[in-house]
């Protein structure tokens, strides 16, 4: 747990002076952002945006989850990373390059696969979580996990030209399972391996997830609670859809969950949590 | 109409496209549009859009940009004009 | 100028394996971006996420041009610079980010600021400008230089939550002198020194200008010419603004130009190209 | 009507407003809104929006998502229901 601020020292009024200004944030936005911590569940394509400007406005720490390696197919988006950190961890790459930019920040790499044993000890340390991951089940293990924990999810993905951005559980609104309630068959479900991304489109919605992250650190208005952004970058169109309520039969987060802990994930969606296996795809 | 996310790749690779609806007796209810969709519009493997008289898990479905969730679901009268988007959720990062 | 690629290499292919695979690139769209020179003007909060998401994607060659060096006032918005950078030259910073990401681009760092006589020069090298500049007498010096040395220009701009991007002289559509013949009243601009900007607005925006870039240079259709995109980040609006053609009374792209050579920007617009004289600022 | 891009520092520091124009025997043209707005809506300063009998460069005027040079400038003619915009262009980066 981070020691409480209530206010600003000289050399972070002097760094964070342009954000300070506005009457938005201010100084008390900026003590807020510096007592709150904020966790991403992948430093890939949209981990590293999030990441990066999560630590230059300023957050107090940033919890950062991959069990990966960097790879040079990684390089095309995943930003925060270089060539001489080829095969190094990506947490700890993207940790690294979190605390050059701003050593006011407490970066904690964790290398390891977010799992039903692990999730809610790590989630429930922070504040605000991320869903920068890359696979479906990982995806219903991080909803679930917010629930048990009270936490909100900004939650986004990319895949090709076209990216997905929402806010699940915060303020009444829905979680992922009110909205999928059923995985998706596996042969229906597209990776970034298999589908092609092109590496700005996730860096624009991993910008986004700072974004929202940031209003809601601060008490301002976050955006797409109960609304889903859907970017479609070849064609340049923005869309905003309203989404449906928090569900009376969702199974976690209604007021009669019947799920009450985590459950084995890989299993409910019959697919790997990873990005990594090569089955057949068609979507 | 309008596919995206993925779900275009079932539909000629198109995003866009315009239906005429035949006349009918009836209204046109989204519970009849995807049966119509599946005979008229895919061509192939369909279960991998339609299961059982719905669309399949993974599968939004979006009346004039608002979840079809808050429009009435499969029973939603289609009025002329209407916007419908049928949005592949995407898991990739 | 580069020497003219036709294929791609291994190491080429398995780098950009991910976006390889995307229709809308290919190997094709690949050698057209490893055969384009693109120049970003400003290497601050636009320039900076341009800059590394074009190395990312696999430009042939990338200029940066700024005139400043790195301050810590800067390290909330302008991610390729980190507290070890802080008094280098922006320019080389960013330049040494994008090659430790991708060796196979080549980065020009430009330590100058731009003006009627180097512009011309510079610009006629590239392919593509990008205006991630943070004053109004750059901007009208950028449009007017792309204009003659007949080059599309990519201009983004940001203050506190919102965001504006377009693309100018490209496909006969508009430039910058047909939407604003009169330079603004200098008392009504305000620079984000004086205004503040949240560090994620020209991230979101920067990376946006880098895809239309990418996009024109693999001869996919841009999406801004003769658009403009208004984003509000505070309201998490993005807006498509049809613009107007191209003007046949504009003094610079029209066919008959009044202005057929570089002018003086800072007399022209009553004010000096530099974000950093504190004037009296009001909107 | 809504004002962007540092515009609405000038309109009681809103962004979006609903007017009800008074009833006019002519059509109400964008010519006669700039005055109305500055004896109505503006309280200070009003050489930051208005200059002579247009908007004063760096300000974009915009009609139902549309540049006001495509739709007649000064001289068009305001609908019911029709959504001006007033944006500042910014320089920022
Ligand atoms: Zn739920
Ligand atoms: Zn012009």
């Amino acid at each position: 747990d981070l020691p409480k601020k209530s206010k600003l020292s000289n050399p972070e009024i002097s760094r964070y002076s342009r954000q300070l200004i506005l009457p938005e944030i201010g100084i008390k936005g900026q003590v807020l952002l510096s007592n709150t911590s904020i966790l991403i569940v992948g430093a890939g394509g949209l981990g590293c945006p999030a990441a990066i400007y999560l630590a230059a406005a300023g957050v107090g720490c940033l919890g950062l989850v991959d069990y990966d390696e960097v790879e040079l197919s990684n390089l095309h988006r995943q930003i925060l990373h270089s060539e001489s950190k080829v095969n190094v961890k990506k947490c700890v790459s993207a940790a690294q390059a979190c605390t050059e930019l701003n050593s006011f920040v407490k970066c904690v790499p964790y290398h390891l696969q977010l799992n039903s044993s692990n999730a809610l000890k790590i989630i429930s340390q922070y504040d605000i979580v991320l869903d920068a991951t890359d696979n479906v089940a990982t995806r219903y293990l991080l909803n679930d996990a917010c629930i048990l924990a009270g936490k909100p999810l900004v939650s986004g993905s990319a895949l090709r030209f076209e990216g997905q951005l929402t806010v699940y559980n915060y303020k009444g609104g829905p979680c992922y399972r009110c909205l999928y309630p059923k995985p998706p068959p596996p042969e229906t479900v597209t990776n970034c391996s298999d589908g092609g991304v092109l590496g700005v489109i996730p860096g624009i919605i991993g910008s986004l997830q700072a974004l929202e992250a940031i209003k809601i650190a601060t008490g301002n208005e976050c955006s797409y609670n109960q609304k889903l952004l859907m970017y479609d970058g070849l064609e340049g169109t923005f869309r905003t859809i309203r989404l449906r309520g928090r569900q009376s039969t969702c199974p976690i987060c209604s007021d009669n969950p019947t799920i009450t802990q985590l459950i084995d994930y890989e299993q409910f969606c019959g697919a790997r949590a990873s990005d990594k296996d090569k089955s057949v795809t068609v979507l | 109409m309008y596919f995206s996310g993925g779900a275009e790749l079932l539909f000629d690779k198109k995003k866009k496209h315009d239906v005429n609806l035949p006349a009918k007796e009836t209204p046109w209810t989204i519970k009849d549009l995807l049966p119509w969709m599946k005979d008229n519009m895919l061509k192939e493997r369909p279960e991998l859009f339609i299961q059982g008289e719905t669309v399949r898990p993974g599968i939004l479905v979006l009346i004039n940009d608002a979840d079809w969730e808050l429009m009435g679901e499969l029973d939603y009268s289609i009025q002329n004009k209407d916007k419908i988007v049928f949005i592949s959720t995407l898991h990739g990062g």
